[in-house]
């Protein structure tokens, strides 16, 4: 009894004008508290990764309410991976940075040797800027996970 | 099978729970994890890292090395799932 | 100023892993050069750290500039340099054999493959450093989820055996998990070292004991210790070949070395982690463990499954040797990690090199093999002197040693069951041996594989094949050096 | 019988933990289905997680976000803020939980689309009589 593509290909509703029309208001506003959550992990509870995934699930709403094949317009694959792949590189970059700088692996205070503010607040920006990587890196994982899974592989019609 | 799983989970909560008799009580600010490395991290975080949040304070900077490779780790899980079911062939 | 070497043997190939993703995806000629030059850069790295540190002695190196209870601590003694040298040589040689295998398998995700191949290295590399309880941790989940990863990517079985993997590796995770999270309560660090200096005041308490019973259970799990290795032979037959070149020589061999290390961390001399009669079951277990694996092998038909079976056989001997608590058996034990790990390279890669010419690795396609594949066979035929125990090879010397420690500890079942093992391997090799050799080309002509064209595997395969055979035996050859200045160091004298 | 009544009242939070993990776990190595150890997987690490974090609670501690300007001074109190190590230890849990929990998902559904069900000993039939 193997369950035939085509069988769960009908089920899907066709477009909807109320879903679509809330859900294009909506999106941006995730976004934008998605953006908050990352930038404000040092003065607030949050950081890297729940903003990533506010972030990543602001695409998946928008990828489901209109269908998967938008939603990669909105958002390529080989973009998705690269924004993967970059996030991943930003924070492993900096801490190789580190230790090329003459400091540890990961010590942020190294960093001084390119803009000379003093080692502490680094280690303030040091943290920020490793946030911005892992919220990068979760959001493009989240989307990438939820293409996968919703179209079982082939990306063509989702959810 | 069954219940020789039963029988392994019965051990392993028995085991588990005969361990629990050493521990502090709960909420007690005076218990090992509450009064050993963690009251630098209170005391001294704001003061080395200009970061309010302690939290992130010791998930960036402190324990950075261990964020590193969280961030492989779901990494690493999205490429595997990709892996998994990208398949062309069938 | 702390020399960062270690950390770029690391950094080498992470970063390339996300390099080969970003570049590989469309152009895959250039996946072979960016792998092979990241783990040859690190291979040269780690050579230059071992000798570094056999010169200078121990690193305490902090991640990130803190003193080690707060940061994390990654310590780099001879013991630890000479496990990263072990993991990027294997690699770098089974990356040789990997190459042609998952260009001929995995046609279009082969920058997926290697992506999670060299976060796979990255982690064991991480694994062998790491002296934080909870950054092991971290790094016993990343060399798990590449691995369910790179299992998965098989076909036919392969998905079913890796959900069983995962079940099984999420247990063990959780138990090592619940492990250190018990030891938190009740030391309140993270840092190994800091943890051992508490453990004599918390000498005879239960949560102690469940605490350390868990970590060992754990990590019992992950390394396939016998009651606890259901999963290990389906997961590694199933894997893609160039997958299983690589997760067979070493993800039980690191597993083996964390518990040797936490051992030795825990050790001091008012605390002893292994109380009398502790450490006799935990023998017993591991003699009747090799037993029964070895007759295991004895019954397949199928020359992986028969290697995933000894690759169960040798981890009782590691863990045994370990629990010995003696000079010669913790030496054995240590020695066995580096030479076991180089003979089941040596054996797997044969197994790939068949397979990648006859296609099925069934014993009644072994046959002939000798006029058809001579260097591949050669090879083997060194390999399988190796896991015997034949004087030149490096088998013999770590098997003699956990032998002598077997005896002076007065443990004789470790010692009837390593001499059983012994037997039964040779029975299995000299069953293939003969077959592969007596069995004349003839009666193979009939067989359906007659048509394809066979002759030597290619010399992508051949060369590192070949490379590990010699090694074996040089290996064996320089045990004497390897033992005294690097492994003595570590073995604790009044231990 | 006192004694012990004291104790489990003092650290009832450790036991409920203790009974969780073991649904959990009975569901991981007991059940058939294979949905079902997935979510024994899950409960399993959420108690965990539970275990952790009720560790680093202080009777009256608040949350560890601390007034950036009275920090500089000194003048912290720790017995007032919250234990900060076990959340930063359960938030790397919680991400290998869920990548873990999603790798799992991804072999299911191609143990789906290749045996069409997800009873084990439904598989294992199908694959000896392949």
């Amino acid at each position: 009894m193997r369950i035939s593509v085509q069988e769960t290909r009908d089920r899907i509703p066709q477009r909807d004008i109320i879903l679509e029309s809330t859900v294009r208001l909506m999106v941006p506003f995730i976004q934008l508290y998605g953006l908050y959550v990352i930038v404000h992990g040092h003065y607030s509870p949050g950081g890297g990764f729940q903003g990533g995934v506010v972030l990543g699930a602001s695409v998946i709403l928008f990828a489901l309410a209109f269908g998967l094949p938008a939603s990669k317009h909105y958002l390529s694959e080989g973009g998705d991976i690269l924004l993967a792949n970059a996030g991943a590189l930003i924070y492993t970059g900096i801490a190789t940075l580190c230790a090329l700088l003459g400091g540890m692996f990961l010590d942020y205070s190294a960093l001084a040797k390119i803009l000379p503010i003093d080692p502490i607040s680094w280690r303030s920006h040091g943290i920020f800027l490793v946030e911005v990587g892992v919220g990068m890196g979760v959001m493009a994982i989240m989307v990438s996970i939820y293409w996968d899974m919703a179209s079982a592989g082939r990306l063509d019609e989702g959810l | 099978m069954k219940p020789l799983a039963l029988l392994a989970t019965l051990i392993t909560g028995a085991l588990l729970l005969y361990g629990t008799a050493d521990f502090a009580a709960w909420g007690d600010p005076q218990s090992p994890p509450n009064s050993n490395i963690s009251v630098r991290y209170v005391e001294q975080a704001v003061k080395e890292t200009h970061v309010p949040n302690i939290v992130t304070a010791v998930l960036g900077d402190y324990r950075g090395y261990d964020t590193m490779f969280e961030l492989v780790v779901i990494y690493s899980a999205g490429m595997a799932v990709m892996g998994i079911l990208r398949r062309r062939e069938d | 100023m702390k020399s960062n070497l270690h950390m770029y043997v690391m950094a080498a190939p992470l970063l390339t892993a996300f390099l080969v993703n970003i570049f590989g995806r469309n152009n895959r000629k250039v996946i072979a050069p960016l792998v092979l030059g990241a783990l040859g850069l690190s291979s040269l790295l780690a050579i230059t750290v071992l000798k570094r540190t056999l010169m200078l002695g121990d690193l305490s190196y902090t991640a990130g500039a803190w003193t080690p209870p707060w940061g994390i601590e990654l310590l780099v003694d001879p013991l630890s340099a000479l496990m990263l040298l072990l993991i990027s040589a294997v690699s770098f040689i089974a990356t040789f054999a990997a190459l042609p295998c998952v260009k001929r398998d995995l046609k279009d995700r082969q920058h997926i493959f290697f992506t999670l191949y060299l976060i796979l290295i990255t982690g064991l590399m991480g694994l062998v450093l790491t002296a934080d309880a909870f950054n092991l941790y971290v790094m016993l989940e990343i060399t798990s989820i590449t691995t369910y990863g790179l299992i998965a990517m098989g076909r036919g079985r392969a998905s079913l055996s890796s959900f069983n993997y995962i079940i099984m590796g999420s247990v063990a995770a959780s138990f090592y998990l619940l492990g250190v999270g018990y030891l938190y309560l009740l030391t309140g660090t993270l840092n190994m070292a800091d943890i051992a200096r508490y453990l004599p005041a918390l000498q005879g308490s239960a949560a102690l004991a469940t605490a350390l019973a868990f970590i060992l259970i754990g990590l019992w799990i992950k390394m396939a210790f016998f009651p606890l290795h259901g999963w290990l032979p389906r997961a590694y037959t199933d894997a893609p070949d160039g997958a299983g070149v690589l997760i067979a020589p070493l993800m039980t061999k690191v597993t083996i070395y964390l518990m040797v290390r936490l051992m030795l961390t825990f050790q001091s001399p008012t605390f002893s982690l292994i109380s009398m009669d502790v450490r006799t079951l935990v023998i017993w277990a591991a003699a009747i463990g090799i037993v029964c694996a070895s007759s295991l092998a004895l019954a397949q038909r199928n020359l992986k499954q028969m290697l995933t079976y000894i690759i169960i056989a040798e981890v009782g001997y590691m863990v045994g040797g370990a629990w010995l608590a003696n000079e010669q058996g913790m030496t054995g034990t240590l020695l066995h990690i580096v030479n076991d790990a180089l003979m089941t390279l040596c054996l797997f890669l044969a197994a790939i090199a068949i397979a990648y010419r006859t296609g099925s690795l069934h014993f009644d396609h072994l046959k002939g093999l000798y006029q058809r594949m001579p260097w591949t066979m050669a090879s083997f035929t060194v390999g399988a002197f190796a896991m015997i125990g034949v004087p030149p090879t490096c088998g013999f010397y770590s098997k003699w040693y956990l032998l002598l420690g077997g005896i002076e500890a007065g443990q004789w079942e470790f010692v009837v069951a390593l001499i059983f093992s012994s037997l039964v391997n040779a029975v299995l090799f000299f069953r293939i041996i003969e077959l592969a050799y007596f069995g004349s080309l003839q009666d193979s002509e009939h067989h359906a594989h007659a048509s394809v064209q066979q002759h030597e595997a290619p010399w992508w395969i051949l060369s590192p094949l070949a490379l590990t055979a010699v090694l074996l035996i040089v290996v064996g050859l320089s045990t004497g050096p390897l033992v005294n200045n690097v492994i003595r160091l570590m073995v604790p004298v009044g231990f | 019988m006192e004694t012990i009544l004291d104790h489990v009242i003092a650290k009832y939070n450790y036991w409920i933990y203790v009974v969780l993990m073991m649904i959990g776990f009975y569901a991981m190595i007991g059940k058939r289905n294979l949905v079902k150890k997935l979510l024994g997987m899950n409960i399993f690490q959420t108690a965990i997680i539970l275990f952790f974090i009720s560790s680093g609670a202080k009777k009256g501690g608040s949350i560890p976000i601390l007034d950036k300007y009275a920090a500089l001074q000194g003048q912290v109190d720790v017995n007032q803020v919250v234990n900060p190590l076990p959340h930063v230890l359960m938030l790397t849990a919680i991400v290998v939980g869920v990548s873990v929990t999603g790798v799992a998902l991804a072999v299911m559904l191609r143990i789906y689309r290749k045996y069409g069900t997800l009873e084990e000993d439904e598989i294992l039939h199908k694959i000896e009589n392949e």
